[in-house]
């Protein structure tokens, strides 16, 4: 893997990137509130490293951090979820919503404009749920492209 | 021992001591046996026909398919079309799969 | 209203999810036949969210939305859902045709069969 | 709100491995003790909420687990819109063999995959596995039941192909890949039917307002058809002899266990939502065809083949055939009054075949795969004479294969001879059918260990396989020991219990 | 040969599904026009009041089905697993091979 594309697409690259992973971040961020959520910003954010991995085909590996950052990103979720048990509830019982703390505020009920701080713990879990999305489809895509030459494999 | 008995049918601690019986009376017989018999020297070595048996241990052992070779043999009209049918292709696993599920679907439309 | 032209998305999935049988069962290519899965994925994805549909309501979002009347929210996250796993299944069996291939060369399914009998 | 950890405990059942399993990764960049360490600890972690959870079934009675509820154990309307677990006789028996097999395959692995590379992704695929099949048999909830199939399905197939560097395993991944994915898409394809129908998804609600129409026969035929596919019934059994002769030693029990859970989930759906609008009796038709042809079929094949996993592999498949057959039996008589004479025997028969069918086949499949790491090969045609340096692996084989081929006392004899009185009274030609596929596979039986472990010594191995390994067999053998011994007691309290929470009685 | 059952099985099934979709939701539902709502209804009410959150599809994502999205993480996570491992370089000792 070391092709290297021309150096328009590469500037594109450089400049596009910021902006796909800041709409992934929106996305992630405003789950609650309009279309998206931790999948589909975690998919936008992905596409920027298959951008990168397409316009500069090596770079450092990062496949263990990305592997930690899964990790990190699962057992945070499922933390939070066990959180519920431990309080009392049920898993995935949503703790957070209404109590006034972080994502604690209330929505006016029926059609209204959004804020942010509500939802409980679905936000959080959204970001999680980001940050193990990113994590994994990087890492597939990186693998992919990986494997293309330098595995030796005995017939 | 009411108890370990299960469903009228079958204890097996009942079963377990007739077995330890059976063979203390089956070691009572062998015990009246001569007591002066000696075992030959061709102990363990298989009989061919009075022949030598052969060298190699490999040779010995009856291994592999030769076990049961004249009952798979005398049974080849029915194991090798099921044998063949097991092409290991891949199409073939989803054909059997979507031929189960027609049949079970009319199957299952007429008669539940 | 049991008529076939009213259920007509739902036909359209059907034909969908056969045409992607009819290429897993008669293509010989696995990327073809990881494709045709890919088609049938494609086709229970489009069940689930017709399934959703209510005809003329807006989707189940609060923020700012036109109207109070919406559409079934649970088939939406169902898809999601599915979606999600169909991705995963295509990339693990994409790697495994891509380790299939270096190891015996071809991606011909009638020829990837050690394992048989 | 209180925290109640028994009442928790279906959603430990879950949840310990997966976090457990998410850990994995973390631990292995500190040290590979640490690794080791976190993942026996998840194992031990999800068998003790397993004994706790059968603990409390067993003393008390079942429970509903609903996720996200405020308020632990208050069933009311709005919770069978949420996602819930039952915690009943039924879940028990599934998960205890489960967590059986998993403590077994668990420890062996230690000893077995030693000086691999890549083992915390070995271990993470484990515990998904074993999480996936415990979410499958637990879950009442039909689109959760696809999650966690589909969980169980690539979980196992990346075990399959944890050995890459062999085309053959590879192969097997794929096939298995292939046929569960599609299988899973037809699975999720009649979810949609009956949620479309119902607008609901929970087993109880929809078992409820099931009536028989034609949107019920259809998805009940593919559901039925695809949980037949997963636990390699004829003529959809051809992944498996591929995948258990090519994954791993130390996990082909797991796998198998797999089919197990899916045969499980299988019998859950048929007896709680469509046993009251389908006409029972040309059901269990069904399922008596689907297991006749498992058995013969399976049993037919292993007679030709001369690799040791690949015939315990089409064993294992004739033994799915014993399970679909009673009951299958059971099932057609609930409807008659023959349920009391026979039906029940015919499902508690099943339902003890079951647990000890996951006992015993991984004890078989785990001494096979000490065959192979000590010696390197599976071919019965160059084994012999094990049995002068491998003692210890000769007795465990030989307890697993007689408990197999239903020789008395062991276990496997216990089970079989439920299922021959119960189907003799259904029909005298099933028992004797079931009669035959049980004596070849005595005479199987017998061929691999004359073969493998009887004869002069060939000198194939160099001695008895490591102490862990031994010790993982051991637990199995003692399990089957313990079945074999008081099969009275297996049924009062955990077979018996199964059949009940299934909605059934007397 | 088998090509012509596996046609006649595929027609089978597309019969059956159409039958399926026609015949779903009864006399007065069909496509867009669902019939038993409860489920529904109940997520769209209640996921402002009790979750405070807008977007229903979330909270049903992460709250009502929460299960279901760990189980599509864990999806995703044992997916990469399975591509770690099976695209993985090479270990030294392999399984069965003779010692």
């Amino acid at each position: 893997m070391n092709w290297k594309m021309s150096r328009v697409v590469r500037t594109v690259t450089d400049v596009m990137v910021v902006p796909i992973i800041v709409f992934g971040i929106y996305l992630i961020i405003h789950g609650h509130l309009t279309p998206g959520g931790g999948f589909q910003g975690g998919a936008v954010v992905a596409s920027s490293t298959a951008l990168l991995i397409i316009a500069y085909g090596s770079f450092r590996d990062y496949k263990k951090d990305f592997s930690s950052v899964e990790s990190i990103g699962l057992t945070l979720f499922i933390f939070l979820a066990i959180l519920g048990i431990l309080l009392g509830a049920t898993l995935f019982y949503n703790f957070g919503a209404g109590t006034g703390g972080l994502f604690g505020g209330r929505v006016a009920e029926g059609i209204n404009p959004g804020y942010i701080n509500t939802g409980g713990t679905v936000p959080l879990m959204n970001i999680m749920v980001g940050l193990e999305v990113t994590a994994a489809l990087s890492l597939i895509l990186w693998m992919m492209a990986k494997s293309s030459d330098s595995m030796e494999v005995e017939a | 021992m009411i108890d370990i008995i299960l469903k009228d049918m079958w204890s097996p601690i009942a079963f377990i001591l007739v077995l330890v019986l059976t063979a203390l009376v089956a070691y009572m017989f062998y015990s009246l046996g001569n007591p002066a018999y000696k075992r030959t020297k061709h102990k363990g070595e298989p009989f061919i026909s009075g022949n030598a048996p052969p060298k190699d241990v490999r040779l010995i052992h009856v291994g592999g398919d030769n076990v049961f070779w004249g009952f798979t043999h005398a049974l080849r009209k029915y194991l090798d079309p099921l044998v063949k049918g097991h092409t290991g292709i891949l199409n073939d696993y989803v054909y059997w799969m979507v031929i189960t599920m027609a049949l079970v679907l009319i199957y299952v439309y007429i008669l539940i | 209203m049991n008529s076939l032209f009213y259920a007509l998305p739902f036909v359209m999935v059907a034909v969908l999810i056969i045409m992607g049988l009819y290429t897993v069962l008669f293509k010989r290519n696995l990327i073809k036949m990881i494709m045709g899965v890919a088609i049938i994925q494609n086709g229970v994805n489009l069940f689930l969210v017709s399934l959703a549909y209510r005809e003329g309501y807006v989707a189940p979002i609060w923020t700012s939305a036109p109207d109070v009347d919406m559409v079934l929210p649970t088939p939406h996250a169902l898809t999601l859902t599915s979606i999600v796993i169909g991705v995963a299944t295509t990339a693990l069996m994409l790697s495994f045709v891509i380790m299939l291939k270096k190891h015996y060369g071809t991606t011909d399914s009638h020829e990837t069969r050690r394992c048989k009998e | 709100m209180s925290l109640d950890l028994v009442n928790a405990s279906p959603a430990f059942i879950l949840g310990i491995p997966l976090l457990f399993a998410f850990l994995t990764p973390l631990a292995d960049r500190i040290s590979k003790e640490l690794r080791d360490a976190v993942f026996m600890i998840g194992l031990l972690l999800t068998v003790l909420f397993v004994a706790v959870m059968s603990y409390e079934v067993f003393t008390a009675e079942g429970w509903a687990y609903v996720f996200g509820a405020e308020e632990t154990g208050e069933i009311t309307r709005f919770s069978f819109f949420r996602i819930m677990f039952v915690a009943d006789g039924f879940a028990a028996l599934a998960t205890i063999t489960v967590a059986i097999t998993a403590l077994g395959a668990g420890i062996y692995s230690f000893a077995f995959m030693e000086g691999q590379s890549g083992m915390e992704k070995f271990y993470t695929l484990f515990l998904l596995t074993l999480a996936g099949v415990n979410g499958m048999i637990l879950t009442a909830d039909l689109f959760n039941l696809f999650v966690w199939f589909e969980v169980t399905s690539i979980a196992s197939c990346g075990l399959v192909a944890f050995i890459n560097y062999k085309g053959k395993s590879v192969e097997a991944a794929l096939k298995y890949m292939f046929i569960s994915v599609i299988g899973g898409l037809f699975l999720l394809l009649s979810i949609g039917l009956l949620y479309g129908e119902y607008g609901i998804l929970n087993y109880f609600a929809i078992a409820e307002s099931v009536n028989g129409g034609v949107v019920d026969r259809v998805a009940l035929s593919i559901i039925l058809v695809v949980l037949a596919m997963k636990a390699s019934s004829v003529p959809m059994h051809m992944w498996a002899p591929d995948v258990y002769t090519e994954s791993p030693g130390a996990v082909t029990p797991f796998i198998a266990i797999t089919s197990l859970g899916s045969l499980f989930v299988l019998f859950r759906i048929l007896f709680v939502v469509f046993r009251y609008s389908v006409s029972t009796a040309a059901l269990g038709g069904l399922l008596i065809i689907l297991g006749l042809l498992s058995m013969f079929v399976g049993v037919s094949m292993a007679l030709k083949q001369s690799d040791v996993k690949r015939l315990i592999a089409y064993l294992s498949v004739s033994q799915i055939g014993y399970m679909l057959l009673a009951v299958g039996v059971g099932f057609s008589t609930l409807e008659n009054g023959d349920y009391a004479t026979f039906g029940a025997l015919a499902l508690e028969g099943g339902f003890f075949h079951m647990i000890n069918d996951g006992v015993y086949k991984a004890l078989l499949f785990l001494s096979a795969a000490a065959i192979v790491y000590s010696t390197g090969t599976r071919n019965l045609n160059k084994l012999g004479g094990l049995a002068h340096r491998m003692p210890y692996t000769t007795m465990f084989f030989l307890i697993g294969g007689l408990s197999i081929a239903g020789i008395p006392p062991l276990s496997g004899f216990s089970s079989k001879l439920l299922i021959y009185k119960s189907i003799y009274l259904y029909h005298p030609i099933l028992a004797i059918i079931a009669l035959v596929v049980s004596i070849i596979t005595f005479a199987l039986i017998g061929k691999v260990f004359y073969n493998a472990f009887l004869g002069p010594d060939l000198g194939l191995s160099k001695g008895e396989v490591p102490t862990t390994m031994l010790l993982a067999m051991g637990i199995l053998t003692a399990v089957v020991v313990v079945f074999s011994l008081f099969p009275n007691y297996v049924v009062a309290e955990i077979v018996v219990p199964a059949v009940e929470a299934l909605g059934v009685t007397a | 040969m088998r090509k012509i059952f596996a046609l006649i099985a595929l027609l089978v099934i597309f019969a059956f599904m159409i039958l399926a979709v026609v015949e779903m939701r009864g006399e007065d539902g069909g496509f867009g026009e669902p019939v038993n709502t409860d489920m529904d209804d109940y997520f769209l009410e209640d996921s402002q009041p009790h979750n405070q959150v807008n977007n229903v599809v979330t909270a049903i994502l992460f709250d009502y089905r929460g299960l279901d999205t760990l189980g599509e993480a864990t999806v995703l996570f044992s997916a990469v697993s399975g591509v770690l491992t099976v695209l993985r370089k090479y270990q030294i000792k392999k399984l069965e091979v003779k010692k």
